[in-house]
């Protein structure tokens, strides 16, 4: 679940963390009150992904006419597809420099970590690949979270390579100490995967100012988050909002694992690993994958009759290709969805199954019975879903 | 020989009662599994299918001197049941619940560091070693005794593994399924280590998938120890598009590592056999053993 | 800083705790009306004291004019030296079963303890004394916190004494991981020293619900509760309030740590086993100690200018024992703060000074020439202020 | 010999720039301690008569191989200076600051069991190994090299009874301050353990007070380990009205034990000789030592 900037700073100020004074727009008139109220304003286009400054996103201003005229133009930008519906109008920050704060997840060291770096803003990433000494980690442990000592290590660390902040590294260590703490408390309490400040703004009178703020929460913790799960699905009704795909948008709804892709094969598995097989075996076979979707473990019949109707919407698919091997999932289960849809939803495109694993035996007596031949190894299936779909259009 | 898992292992299953764990509890003891004890707070004194069923793992250890665990618990609640079992000093957890947070993960992975307890999981299939002991979902008549130790991260493609290598002859001294979460107990590397340790593992499979960089640490690990038993890999995930989301968000590609190409770039100078689909790992995992491919 | 059960139980309602509904009153009439509110209702001294039961200062009344009735008796009391200046009054409670549960420090083990136990109520200490099986304790990592299966297991260890609970251990349990989780991370975040509910009250629909609540707050951390410390202030202006000893009101003013006793030598050391030592030695020697004033490490001259001052407010003492060992405290500036005192308070009651450690020459170069001196040794000072006091009255 | 500190330990200063810090580290490098480093945050890079300033403990050990540390930072820093230090690989920390929350102690406590680390204190007055090495706040004149090992809770006792017995001749091995406070890191007993191991000590003079149970439950030690150097006992605060407060959170009575009587009563079962006061302490040391008595 990622946050777009406004939500992100809302928590942040919450957590007691400094940002910038701001309102949110959706309209130019409501961009005009807000720099009528505030004076000098960033007028910031509220996007699901990185890179909108260079796109033009972000305007700053002086005037309510100006920042209707800039709020106007953002509106009806599109950024990497996903239209501007709302702007996030806040004072312009005087900065003297820009820091990076983040917390995310670091697989390799089956921890969360927090980056610290005195080279913040938009070039962080290169500053991370060419001169890693720049930035400073600390994986905390989870139960303690960051000590104060464990803080001010991590500042004086990427400090040292910031000399023009030699005579102030004491009193930022300090600061650090404070808002460093906040953000990683917010992070845990909000099961966030990211957590994020680029830039952390240092003003002229020696204060950490969120600039900007990314947060994105861990769907697997969304049981512990309603409120938040919910926001995002008022502000989030219908694919042209977020200029996502639509089909993604509606499996999203059905509660199935999809990824839309171009292809003509529908591809359904049982775990992420053996469906990205299944898609590879499509491939290798000369076919092209129209989507993927992961059933998960331990699927029910109604689970595989959804799946299959999900990846039928696609008028391109052809055929499905379904791929299970029962573990934890059960072969009777799967063959009762897969002939229930074909049944109900009278499906007249070619579906080959292979099944194998946990109750395989019962699931295909039951394909059998319904006239559904299982294929008796993933790689003969594959051979023939591509057969019979390769031509078909 | 084996790993982590044997006859002697005495395994008590976490959520029995549930439904996942009943059904698979009475699958694991068809295998011959030695479940000792099951535990479901508040049902303790009764008993499942003449399992006896205690309150605490503390209770069941104390009672049944169970050193293994099998974790069948919903995602809200697993964290905290991976972290009793390893407080009771259960040597080693095999969590298969899917779904756990990720910050749940993390702190139960710190947890279980400070015990001398191991985990695998979570969202993971489990383990096997053929005709002794299976904890968790892996199918139970596709596994043979033999030569060949097979460590996965996705739990069904490990079963296709098993599967293919058992239906041509070649079977498994153990097959692990560490699991496909972004925080993981055991890794490639750590699994590597016992089947090094293992006399009777003469060849390893892994199965690796886009995500992490766990499979490069491998590569890294078996570079740097001399590992000289051979290594026959198999990573999915070549026509997943960059960036987009695939199911576990462990299978998130991110930058120039986690890719497959550096995975398979990774092994193979670490010298193991690149395998391009299941087939190709049976007759690979064949040449090398030196018996003749299927 | 020790609250009332009112005000324990404003922070349990806050942290999510059940607790009776209830509302506070200082006047019989505030009762009447509270009962006119809520119905049958419990009337509850507010003392900083245990046994108020026992001592009747509990009521539980059906109408408003009881209400009034047993609110105007229980306001005119004396509980233990406390004057009963306000009562809580909260809807009375069906209660199926009394449980205990508490957080406090445990010293042994350097750790708090959760103690959990099915025989709550009034007896719980003699519960502990005589069936130690049927208290349950839990040492959680403080960093961590209890986890939910250390609390089941907890939870189960105590009501396997407790056959009565049987049926609905399983249930019991899942309802004390809530509330113990609660109460804890209440007592870490206000620094308790104790935080307890007893009874734990066991509703006849099986909830869980406050009856009592004891919290006590650690001094050393009033700096991270300042609006605990200065509701305390507000309530407890003046020794009336609390029945206190006004000497020792006066001196919690002075921030300085005194005892009041019933001698007539006054005492004053460094340290508090220096201190307690002293009061020993003026003891031994035949003498009556009026009162213990640990001046602490590193005390100005100021300061021991102030303890002076304090120890003769008390018009029983005849004469002052001041008994310093310098470490981090110094020899110079004790005789600067005893002669100042001297001078500016005009004191004539005999001042024996014992001075040795840090700083000790100059201290007693300074004593020497103000015309104070020094004695050589504490045994041959106690017994010099003895024969100066003792028949001085 | 001795115990904890000697000539060879490297002593780091925790808020060595404050008023307290800078005086006291001025007294022990006075007495001899050899302090190689003091820390600061944001002063890295001065140095203050001669020692070098450092921003984290951990730049200190580095650059310095600190082994010991003093820390004298203010009481709302002090439970993190503890766990920075612990943190930093340095063996003995001693913490001087007065006034510490609980909550935090125990934390740090908690903190510097999961290292290799110790902690003396905090609220204590330190350490000393006569002409070797002192940390804290023990006045520097009042310790001479000798025989008896003294551990004591109160700080300015322990200064009465290391003077008495200097000036009676009876020198000290190693005087070490426990400190006062609910929450310690090292005990008595842990204490009388090293003295047990320390073959110069002859004697061990104990300095308890009311409160706690440290010192029965050393009483307990010394009978079940039969430790055989002789104990001599002294225990303050008999006068002490039960319930009231005597300054320490640590000395509030509570319950049966804790008095001042059973303290006295468990050591005069472990066979340690009670004095009723210093100059008792002093003729009975002497007596046990078999030197004179002063």
């Amino acid at each position: 679940m990622k946050l777009l900037e406004y939500q992100a700073k809302e928590r942040f100020t919450s957590a007691g963390l400094a940002v910038p004074a701001g309102r949110l727009a959706r309209t130019p008139d409501e961009a005009a009150a807000a720099a009528a109220e505030l004076g000098r304003i960033a007028v910031k286009a509220q996007v699901p992904i990185g890179g909108r400054g260079k796109a033009g996103g972000i305007a700053v201003v002086d005037t309510p006419d100006d920042a209707r005229r800039e709020a106007q133009r953002i509106l009806s930008m599109q950024i990497r597809g996903y239209p501007v519906r709302r702007v996030w109008c806040e004072t312009a920050l005087a900065i003297d420099s820009e820091l990076y704060l983040g917390v995310t997840l670091d697989r390799d060291q089956r921890r969360m970590v927090i980056i610290f770096s005195a080279a913040g803003g938009m070039e962080i990433e290169q500053v991370a690949a060419e001169t890693p000494d720049r930035i400073a980690k600390l994986w905390p442990d989870p139960f303690a979270g960051p000590q104060p000592f464990e803080i001010r290590r991590l500042a004086f660390d990427a400090l040292s390579h910031a000399p023009e902040h030699r005579e102030r590294a004491g009193k930022l260590a300090s600061s650090l100490v404070n808002v460093t703490t906040r953000l990683y408390s917010l992070a845990s309490s909000l099961d966030a995967l990211t957590c994020e400040i680029n830039p952390l703004a240092l003003t002229p009178d020696g204060l950490l100012v969120a600039a900007d703020g990314k947060l994105e929460i861990d769907e697997n913790a969304e049981y512990r988050h309603r409120d938040v799960a919910e926001e995002l699905a008022r502000e989030d009704a219908g694919a042209e909002v977020t200029g996502e795909d639509p089909f993604e948008v509606e499996a999203r709804k059905r509660g199935l694992t999809y990824v839309h892709l171009d292809g003509y094969v529908g591809c359904i598995g049982n775990g992420a690993g053996l469906t990205m097989n299944t898609l590879d075996l499509v491939k290798q076979h000369g076919g092209e994958p129209a989507d993927f979707l992961d059933i998960g473990g331990g699927a029910s019949a109604e689970r595989v009759r959804n799946a299959l109707e999900m990846v039928l919407l696609d008028p391109k698919v052809r055929g499905v290709f379904i791929n299970v091997f029962g573990g934890i999932t059960r072969g009777d289960e799967v063959a009762r969805g897969v002939i229930a849809a074909r049944d109900e939803l009278n499906i007249t495109k070619p579906l080959v199954v292979r099944m194998t694993g946990t109750r395989e035996e019962e699931g295909r007596r039951l394909l059998h019975e319904a006239g559904i031949v299982p294929a008796t190894s993933a790689t003969e299936a594959a051979d023939k879903i591509v057969q019979l779909t390769r031509d078909a259009a | 020989m084996s790993i982590l898992v044997d006859r002697g292992s005495r395994v008590v299953i976490q959520g029995m009662t549930g439904r996942e764990g009943s059904f698979h509890t009475e699958q694991m003891r068809a295998f011959g599994t030695n479940v000792v004890a099951g535990v479901s707070p508040g049902k303790g004194g009764n008993d499942q299918n003449g399992v006896p069923v205690f309150d605490t793992v503390a209770d069941a250890v104390e009672a049944t001197d169970a050193n293994v665990a099998g974790v069948f618990v919903p995602p809200a609640f697993a964290a905290d049941a991976i972290m009793e079992s390893a407080a009771a000093g259960v040597a080693l957890t095999v969590c298969i619940t899917e779904g756990i947070p990720v910050h749940d993960m993390v702190r139960a992975r710190a947890f279980v560091d400070r015990t001398s307890g191991k985990l695998l999981g979570a969202n993971c299939p489990g383990i096997v070693t053929p005709r002794q002991c299976k904890i968790g979902i892996i199918p139970n008549h596709i596994n043979e005794p033999g030569p060949v130790g097979i460590v996965g991260r996705s739990g069904t493609l490990t079963y296709e593994v098993i599967q293919g290598l058992s239906q041509a002859g070649m079977g498994q001294t153990t097959s692990v399924g560490i699991g496909g979460d972004p925080v993981l107990g055991l890794g490639f590397t750590e699994v590597l280590q016992m089947f090094a340790a293992d006399g009777d593992t003469r060849a390893v499979v892994m199965i690796g998938e886009i995500g992490g960089s766990d499979e490069e640490r491998a590569a890294q690990w078996i570079e740097s120890s001399g590992f000289d038993k051979p290594v026959i890999a198999f990573i999915s995930g070549r026509t997943a598009p960059p960036g987009k989301r695939m199911g576990h968000a462990g299978a998130i590609i991110s930058g120039g590592t986690g890719t497959a190409q550096s995975k398979i770039d990774a092994l193979t100078a670490a010298g193991a056999a690149i395998a391009d689909t299941i087939e190709d790992v049976v007759r690979l995992t064949a040449a090398r053993l030196g018996a003749p491919a299927a």
